[in-house]
C-alpha cells in the first residue's frame, strides 16, 4: 500500500468525528441527566429505524411501509422468549432470535414481492403491518384469551447501552453497503432497474438480501424496546407510525448521505417531544402535519441536501465574484 | 473538501445544540430541596381517539379535587400545607407513548405522585413503569382481571374502577336470577376488555344456572353490525350482552332500534353509564342497563358530590360509573398524605395500603391482598353500585341488597315508535 | 462457428404472437442487421435473447450451450450485452460511473475499483466521451447518451453486443459518427447485432441481415440478396402504402 | 338461503358507499397518483357537516347539495397549492408519488385533528329513518336502503360525466397517461386538481351517507382509507367502474366474513388485499 496517497487529513476527520460522537455517547448515562439517558435511548431508536429504513429504500426508491411489521416481530419475539418459552434466556440471545425473525419475514416479504414496482410496493408492505396486526390480535384473543403481554424490564442503562450497539453495527453495515460495489448496485438498481439487470447485476439477489439485512436492526430494536414498554399488545408492537416514522425522519433528513435520517430521526424526536410535552400538547398533532407538509414543499432535498446546496451556491456566488 | 467537512461538522453541530440543551434544561429542573408544592404527574390521552375522557372520566375528577384542595390551602404535609399542581402530557392513546411521558415525569420533572392514563391498556402500560420507579400511581379509567395476579409485584399500583369479575358480572347474574332472566347471547368486543367480560360471563352464567345461547367476537373497527343483530335476534335470548366500547354499544343500540331488536334485558359496557347516552338514545334507553352505577340517591353525600360535580362539568359529562369512586380515592389519598406527614413514596403507600378513612363513599380502604403488601382494589362494599338500570332517565342502582336505589324492570318495556 | 443460434423461438403477447417460430444464426465477428417494419417483433427477439422475456417454446443458445432459462445478468456475465431502443442510462450518476459499472458488474468475473476506473476511461476516450466524464449522465445529448450506453455496454466485457436502434433521432453528422463507431467495434472482434431503421447504416455496414415481419422471419441473406427479395419489398412497399393511405 | 340473502343483500347495502368512497380514492390514487391517506378525513368531514346541519335541523339528505360541493372547493384548493406544487418540482414520478403520500399523512394529521378540537372524539349519531323493511323476507334498515341508492344513482351521474363530457375526456385521458394528455393540450394541472377535487367531494358524499346510517367519530376516517385501497387495488388503478363493482364486492365479502366469523373481517379485507396485489396488481377491471 502507497503511505503517501493517504489523505490525512480526511481520514482523521472520516475516522475521528465519529469516534468523538461514540465516546461521548458511550459516557453519556454517566454524564446525562436520568431522563436525557431516556430520550437517547429513543434517539437512538429511531436513528437504527431511519437508517435501516435507508439503507434499502432510500437507495431503491421502493418505499418499504414494513418496519413497523419487523418492529413488531422483535417485540413479539421479546414477549415470547423473554417470558413464555424460555423465561431465562439471556437478553443477547433474544435480540438475535429477534433479528433473524426480522430477517426472516423480510427475507420472505422481499421474495413474494419482486414483482411489485413503485406504489404497489408500498402498499403491499403496508397491508402486511395491518395484517399481522389484525391476525396477531384475534389469534391471542381467541387462543390465548389474551390480548398483550408483560415483558420483564430491563434497566435504562442496559437498555441504552444496547440501543448503541445495534446503532454502532447499524452505522457500519449501512456505511459498508454504501461504500461497497453492492451500494452501487442498490443505487443503480434505484435508477433504472432494468438496465441493471442487464448490466450484469443479480437484481433479485441484491434487493432481497439488502431489504432482509436491513430488517434485523429493526428487529432487533424492537426487542429491547420491548423491555421499556413492558406492556406489549398488537396494537403497540404493529403501530403504523413505526412505518411512517422512518419514512418522514430519512425524507426530513435527506437520503443523499448516511447522516441525513440521522439527523432527521434525532431532529423528529426532539420536536415531537416537545411538543407532545409542551403548552401546545392539544394541538401536537396537527403542528406535526403542518411541518410534515412544510418540509416536503420547502426541503425536498432535507434539512442535510438543502443546507448543501445553501452553501453550493454561498461559495459558488462567492467563487464567481472573485473570477469576475 | 469543504463540502467534506460540512457533511460531518453539521451533525456535530447539531449534537452541540441538543448537549447544551441538555444541560441547560437539567439545570433548571433541578429545584431547591425545599418543597412548596405537592406536583402529580399524568400522561394522558388529549388528541387520541379516548381523549373524549378528558370531559367527563377521571381527569374532570381529579381536576375539581384539585381545585378544591388548593381552595382549602392545599394539603398538610407534616405542619405545612401545600398546593397540589398536576403535570399532564399527551399520549394519542399509544401505551408507547405512556411509557415515555411517564419516565420523563418521574425522572425530569420529579413529581411526587402519578394518576393513571386513560384506558385499559395504557394503564397496563402504565403499572409496571409506576413500580420500576417506586411512584404511587392512582388509576382511573381501565381495569382488568389479568392486572390482578400482577398486583402483588405492583404494590405501588392502586387501581379504582370496578370491572368484570371484580364483582360486575357475579351481581349482573344475581340479578338475572331475581328476575328470572334465563338465557343469554354475547357480543364481546375482541381486546382484553371484551375477551374477559366474556370469559367471566360464561362462567358465571353457568354456575347460575343461565344458559348462554351464543357469543360473537367483534372486532374495535367494527361499522356494520347487522349480521351479530339478526343472529342474537333470532337466538331469541333474554338477556343481551354488548361488551365493548362506547362507539361499539352507539352502534349496537342504533342497529337494535333500526331492525326492531329488543330484548328482555340488554346489558351495555362502558358508554351505558355516562350520561351522552341517554342524550343520544332518549327515551330508548329505558330499561337498559350498564356496568358500573351510582347516582344522586345513593346515599346524601352522593346527591351532594353528583350536585357539585355537574356543577363543575355539566349534565352532559357525567359519568355514572367512576366518578364517586375516583373521587372518594383521592379523599383517600389525601388523607393519607396528611397522615403520613411526608410526600416520601413509601411512608404514603404503606398508610394507603392500611389505613380507612371517611370518603363520599362512606369509609374506604384498599384491599391489597396478604399483609397490605401489594398493589390495591376496592373491595366490594366499597362501590356505590355495580349495576344499573335507567329508569325515567335516572341512572338506578339495581344491585341485590342496600345499594339498590330502585328494582329492576323486567322485561324491558319495547323500544318507542320513532 | 455459430455463436448464436436461435430455433423455433415463439413468444406470445395474449394472443398475438409476437415472435412466431424464428430461427436463425449470427457467426462469430459479423455484423447482422435485424430489419423490419414497426411491431415486427424485433425488441422482442432482443428481449428474449437477453431474458427481458422468456420465450414459450424454442431454445436459443449462446455459444452452443442453451441459455433460455436463465436470468438477465447471467446473459449479461456470459457475455451478451444490449442497449435500449429508449435509452436506459444511470441519469443521476457521473458518466464514468456509468461505464464503471459495467465494468464492475458486467464481466463474468468483476474487475477491481481501480482496474475498473482505468478501464472505464480508456472506453470514454475510444468513444469520444472523455470531456464529459464527470458530468451527470441526465445531462448529456441523446446522441451522447447513446454512445454512453453502447460504452456500459462495451464494459460488460461482450463477445456479442446487441444494439437497438442506435441510430434513431441522430443528425447527419452523428448518424456518420455513429457507423464509425459501430465498424470501430467491430474491428475490436466483438460481434453484433443491431436493429434500425436507417437504410444507409444497415447497407453501409451489415454482413448479413434478418428480416422480421409480424414475427415470422421473412428474408435472410445480405444487404444485396435482401434489398432485391420480391418479399420483402412487398412488406416495406405495402407498409409505405398503408402509411400512405 | 335466509343467510345466503342475508349476506348478498346486506353487502350490497354496505357496499354502495364502499363503492362511493373508493371511486373517489380512484381518481386522486389512480389519476392524480396521490395515495390520499386523508380520504377517509373528508369523508368524516362530511358527516359531521351532515351532524351538525341535522342538529340544526336540516334534512340529512339535503346535506348532499352543501357538502359535495364544498369538499370540491377544498380538494381543489388542496391540489393546486399543495400537491400541484409537490409535482412540479419532484423530477420523476416516483419522488412526486412517495412526497404527495408523505402530504397526505401530514394533511390526515391537520383535518382529523381540527376536527377533534371542533367536534371531540364521543361518537355522535342521529336518528333518521330509523326502522326496518322487509326485503325477501328479511329485514333492513331503511337508511341504509335510501343511501345505498343514493350512492348508486351519484355513482352513475358521475360515470355518466366521465364518459360523455370533454371534461371527463380528458380525466380519462389524464388517467392513461399524463404526459400524452398533457400534450395534447390538456391543461394537466388543472385537470389533476379536478380530479382531486372530485375524490374529496365524493369521500365527502360517502360521509354525508354514512352519517345517516352509522354512529360517527372523528376518528373513524382511516378505517374507510383502507377499505378505500383495497377496493381501488381490487377494481384495478383509476378504473372508475372497477372501484364501483369492488365496492360491492368487498362489502358482500366483509357481510359474510361478519357472519361466520366478525374479528377476521378487517382481516380478510387485508388478505384479499395482498393476495391481489400478488395475483393480479391490475385489478379485476385493468387492462
Amino acid at each position: 500500500m502507497d503511505f503517501s496517497k493517504i489523505n490525512w487529513k480526511k481520514a482523521a476527520i472520516t475516522a475521528g468525528i465519529p469516534l468523538v460522537i461514540l465516546i461521548f455517547l458511550g459516557l453519556w448515562p454517566t454524564i446525562g441527566p436520568q431522563y436525557w439517558v431516556t430520550l437517547f435511548s429513543y434517539f437512538l431508536l429511531y436513528i437504527i429505524i431511519s437508517v435501516s429504513w435507508t439503507i434499502f429504500s432510500g437507495a431503491t426508491g421502493y418505499i418499504s411501509l414494513a418496519s413497523a411489521a419487523f418492529y413488531g416481530i422483535g417485540i413479539y419475539a421479546a414477549a415470547l422468549f423473554r417470558e413464555q418459552f424460555a423465561a431465562n434466556l439471556p437478553l443477547i440471545v433474544v435480540v438475535l432470535i429477534g433479528g433473524l425473525a426480522s430477517f426472516v419475514l423480510a427475507f420472505i416479504v422481499g421474495a413474494i414481492t419482486l414483482r411489485l414496482k413503485g406504489i404497489y410496493f408500498a402498499m403491499f408492505t403496508f397491508g402486511l403491518v395491518l395484517l399481522l396486526k389484525e391476525v396477531i390480535y384475534y389469534w391471542e384473543i381467541q387462543f390465548n384469551d389474551l390480548r398483550g403481554r408483560f415483558v420483564a424490564p430491563e434497566s435504562n442503562d442496559t437498555i441504552y447501552y444496547y440501543l448503541l450497539g445495534i446503532f454502532v453495527i447499524t452505522m457500519i453495515v449501512a456505511y459498508l453497503i454504501r461504500r461497497s460495489k453492492y451500494g452501487l448496485a442498490l443505487q443503480i438498481i434505484g435508477e433504472n432497474e432494468e438496465a441493471a439487470a442487464h448490466t450484469g447485476i443479480n437484481v433479485t439477489m441484491v434487493k432481497v438480501l439488502t431489504y432482509a439485512v436491513s430488517a434485523i436492526f429493526i428487529g432487533a430494536a424492537g426487542v429491547i424496546m420491548a423491555t421499556k414498554l413492558t406492556y406489549v399488545d398488537p396494537g403497540v408492537a404493529f403501530s403504523p407510525m413505526m412505518s411512517f416514522s422512518p419514512v418522514l425522519m430519512a425524507i426530513f433528513g435527506g437520503m443523499g448521505s448516511i447522516y441525513g435520517p440521522v439527523i432527521g430521526a434525532v431532529i423528529f424526536t426532539y420536536i415531537e417531544e416537545i411538543l407532545k410535552t409542551g403548552s401546545m400538547k392539544n394541538y401536537y398533532m396537527l403542528i406535526f402535519g403542518v411541518i410534515l407538509i412544510g418540509v416536503i414543499l420547502y426541503l425536498p432535498n432535507g434539512i442535510v441536501g438543502s443546507i448543501q446546496n445553501l452553501w453550493k451556491r454561498i461559495s459558488g456566488a462567492r467563487r464567481a465574484h472573485t473570477r469576475g | 473538501m469543504w463540502n467534506k467537512i460540512l457533511k460531518y461538522s453539521i451533525p456535530l453541530v447539531i449534537c452541540l445544540v441538543l448537549v447544551l440543551t441538555t444541560v441547560f434544561a437539567s439545570g433548571c429542573g433541578g429545584g431547591g430541596t425545599e418543597k412548596n408544592e405537592i406536583l402529580i404527574g399524568a400522561s394522558r390521552d388529549i388528541t387520541g381517539p379516548m381523549a373524549g375522557f378528558q370531559d367527563f372520566g377521571f381527569a374532570a375528577v381529579y381536576n375539581m379535587w384539585i381545585d378544591e384542595v388548593n381552595a382549602a390551602g392545599g394539603i398538610d404535609v407534616g405542619g405545612k400545607k401545600l398546593p397540589v399542581r398536576i403535570i399532564e402530557y399527551d399520549d394519542g392513546s399509544d401505551p408507547a407513548v405512556v411509557t415515555r411521558n411517564l419516565e420523563k415525569l418521574i425522572t425530569e420533572d420529579k413529581v411526587d405522585f402519578l394518576f393513571g392514563p386513560t384506558g385499559t391498556a395504557s394503564l397496563f402500560a402504565a403499572a409496571p413503569i409506576a413500580s420500576k420507579y417506586n411512584k404511587i400511581i392512582i388509576c382511573g379509567e381501565g381495569g382488568a382481571t389479568t392486572l390482578i395476579p400482577k398486583l402483588p409485584s405492583m404494590p405501588y399500583v392502586f387501581s379504582v374502577l370496578n370491572f368484570s369479575d371484580h364483582f360486575q358480572i357475579p351481581v349482573f347474574a344475581d340479578i338475572c336470577n331475581e328476575v328470572g332472566a334465563k338465557s343469554a347471547y354475547i357480543m364481546y368486543m375482541s381486546d382484553l376488555h371484551g375477551a374477559e367480560y366474556n370469559l367471566t360471563a360464561q362462567s358465571e352464567f353457568t354456575l347460575k344456572g343461565i344458559t348462554v345461547l351464543g357469543t360473537k367476537s367483534i372486532p374495535p373497527t367494527i361499522t356494520d353490525m347487522d349480521p351479530i343483530v339478526k343472529e342474537a335476534k333470532a337466538s331469541g335470548a333474554d338477556i343481551f350482552c354488548s361488551f365493548s366500547y362506547p362507539p361499539q354499544n352507539i352502534l349496537f343500540m342504533s342497529t337494535a332500534l333500526a331492525l326492531d331488536y329488543s330484548p328482555k334485558m340488554v346489558l351495555l359496557g362502558p358508554g351505558g353509564n355516562f350520561q351522552f347516552f341517554p342524550l343520544m338514545f332518549g327515551d330508548a334507553l329505558q330499561g337498559v342497563m350498564a356496568e358500573g352505577a351510582w347516582n344522586a340517591k345513593s346515599s346524601p353525600e352522593a346527591g351532594a358530590f353528583a350536585a357539585k360535580l355537574e356543577a363543575t362539568v355539566g349534565l352532559g359529562n357525567m359519568d355514572w360509573w367512576g366518578a364517586i369512586v375516583y373521587y372518594a380515592a383521592l379523599q383517600h389519598f389525601a388523607q393519607a398524605i396528611e397522615k403520613a406527614g411526608t410526600l416520601e413514596n413509601k411512608a404514603v403507600r404503606d398508610v394507603i395500603a392500611t389505613e380507612t378513612f371517611e370518603t363520599v363513599i362512606g369509609p374506604m380502604w384498599w384491599d391489597c391482598g396478604p399483609d397490605h403488601a401489594g398493589g390495591g382494589l376496592l373491595p366490594q362494599v366499597c362501590y356505590a353500585g355495580q349495576i344499573g338500570q335507567w329508569q325515567n332517565g335516572i341512572f338506578e342502582v339495581i344491585d341485590p341488597g342496600d345499594k339498590r336505589t330502585a328494582a329492576p324492570i323486567y322485561p324491558k318495556p319495547p323500544w318507542p315508535t320513532p | 462457428m455459430h455463436i448464436l443460434e436461435g430455433e423455433g423461438v415463439t413468444k406470445y403477447f395474449g394472443g398475438l404472437a409476437a415472435v412466431s417460430d424464428v430461427s436463425f444464426y449470427v457467426d462469430e465477428g459479423e455484423v447482422v442487421g435485424l430489419i423490419g417494419p414497426n411491431g415486427a417483433g424485433k425488441t422482442t427477439l432482443f428481449n428474449l435473447i437477453s431474458a427481458a422475456l422468456e420465450p414459450k417454446t424454442g431454445e436459443i443458445r449462446f455459444k452452443g450451450k442453451k441459455i433460455n432459462g436463465l436470468k438477465p445478468y447471467q446473459i449479461c456475465r456470459l457475455g451478451i450485452a444490449r442497449t435500449f431502443q429508449t435509452v436506459k442510462i444511470f441519469g443521476n450518476l457521473p458518466v464514468i460511473e456509468n461505464v464503471r459499472i459495467g465494468s464492475l458488474f458486467g464481466p463474468f468475473k468483476g474487475l477491481s475499483t481501480a482496474d475498473a476506473t482505468r478501464e472505464a476511461n480508456e472506453l470514454l476516450e475510444f468513444m469520444g466521451l472523455s470531456d464529459v466524464a464527470y458530468a451527470p449522465a441526465r445531462d448529456l445529448t441523446l446522441a451522447h447518451q447513446k454512445r454512453l450506453e453502447v460504452a456500459r455496454a462495451l464494459a460488460t466485457k461482450p463477445t456479442l453486443l446487441m444494439l437497438d436502434e442506435l441510430m434513431a433521432g441522430l443528425n447527419q453528422t452523428e448518424l456518420i459518427e455513429a457507423m464509425d463507431l459501430v465498424k470501430k467495434i467491430r474491428e475490436k472482434g466483438t460481434t453484433i447485432v443491431m436493429i434500425e431503421h436507417v437504410m444507409k447504416a444497415i447497407m453501409n455496414i451489415c454482413d448479413r441481415i434478418i428480416v422480421l415481419h409480424h414475427g415470422k422471419k421473412i428474408a435472410d441473406g445480405t444487404p444485396q440478396e435482401v434489398a432485391n427479395s420480391k418479399t420483402v419489398i412487398e412488406v416495406y412497399l405495402g407498409e409505405a402504402s398503408d402509411a400512405g393511405n | 338461503m335466509d343467510l345466503i340473502i342475508n349476506i348478498v343483500l346486506g353487502g350490497l347495502l354496505i357496499g354502495g358507499i364502499y363503492s362511493l368512497i373508493s371511486m373517489g380514492l380512484s381518481l386522486q390514487y389512480g389519476v392524480a397518483k396521490v395515495l390520499n391517506i386523508a380520504h377517509g378525513e373528508f369523508l368524516m368531514v362530511g358527516a359531521f357537516i351532515t351532524y351538525w346541519l341535522q342538529q340544526n335541523g336540516v334534512d340529512p339528505l339535503l346535506t348532499i347539495v352543501v357538502g359535495g360541493p364544498l369538499l370540491f372547493l377544498v380538494g381543489f384548493i388542496l391540489y393546486r397549492t399543495v400537491f400541484t406544487s409537490i409535482r412540479l418540482k419532484a423530477p420523476n414520478t416516483g419522488v412526486y408519488e412517495s412526497n404527495s403520500l408523505l402530504a397526505a399523512f401530514g394533511l390526515y394529521f391537520i383535518v382529523q385533528n381540527i376536527a377533534v378540537l371542533i367536534w371531540g372524539t364521543t361518537p355522535q349519531r342521529f336518528s333518521y329513518l330509523a326502522s326496518s323493511v322487509t326485503i325477501l323476507g328479511e329485514d333492513f334498515n331503511e337508511n341504509r336502503l335510501v343511501a345505498t341508492a343514493f350512492a348508486v344513482a351519484i355513482g352513475a351521474a358521475f360515470y355518466l360525466f366521465l364518459e360523455r363530457t370533454r371534461i371527463g375526456k380528458a380525466i380519462r385521458a389524464a388517467a392513461q397517461d399524463p404526459l400524452t394528455a398533457g400534450l395534447m393540450g390538456v391543461d394537466i394541472n388543472f385537470v389533476l386538481a379536478l380530479c382531486f377535487g372530485f375524490g374529496a367531494a365524493m369521500a365527502g358524499l360517502a360521509g354525508v351517507l354514512i352519517s345517516i346510517c352509522y354512529p360517527i367519530t372523528t376518528t373513524m376516517g382511516l378505517g374507510y382509507t383502507v377499505i378505500a385501497i383495497v377496493v381501488v387495488t381490487l377494481g384495478g388503478l383509476g378504473s372508475i367502474p372497477g372501484s364501483f363493482i369492488g365496492g360491492f364486492i368487498l362489502g358482500i365479502i366483509g357481510t359474510g366474513v361478519t357472519y361466520w366469523e366478525p374479528g377476521l373481517a378487517v382481516a380478510s379485507y387485508y388478505v384479499i388485499f395482498i393476495i391481489l396485489l400478488l395475483v393480479r396488481p391490475k385489478g379485476i377491471m385493468g387492462k
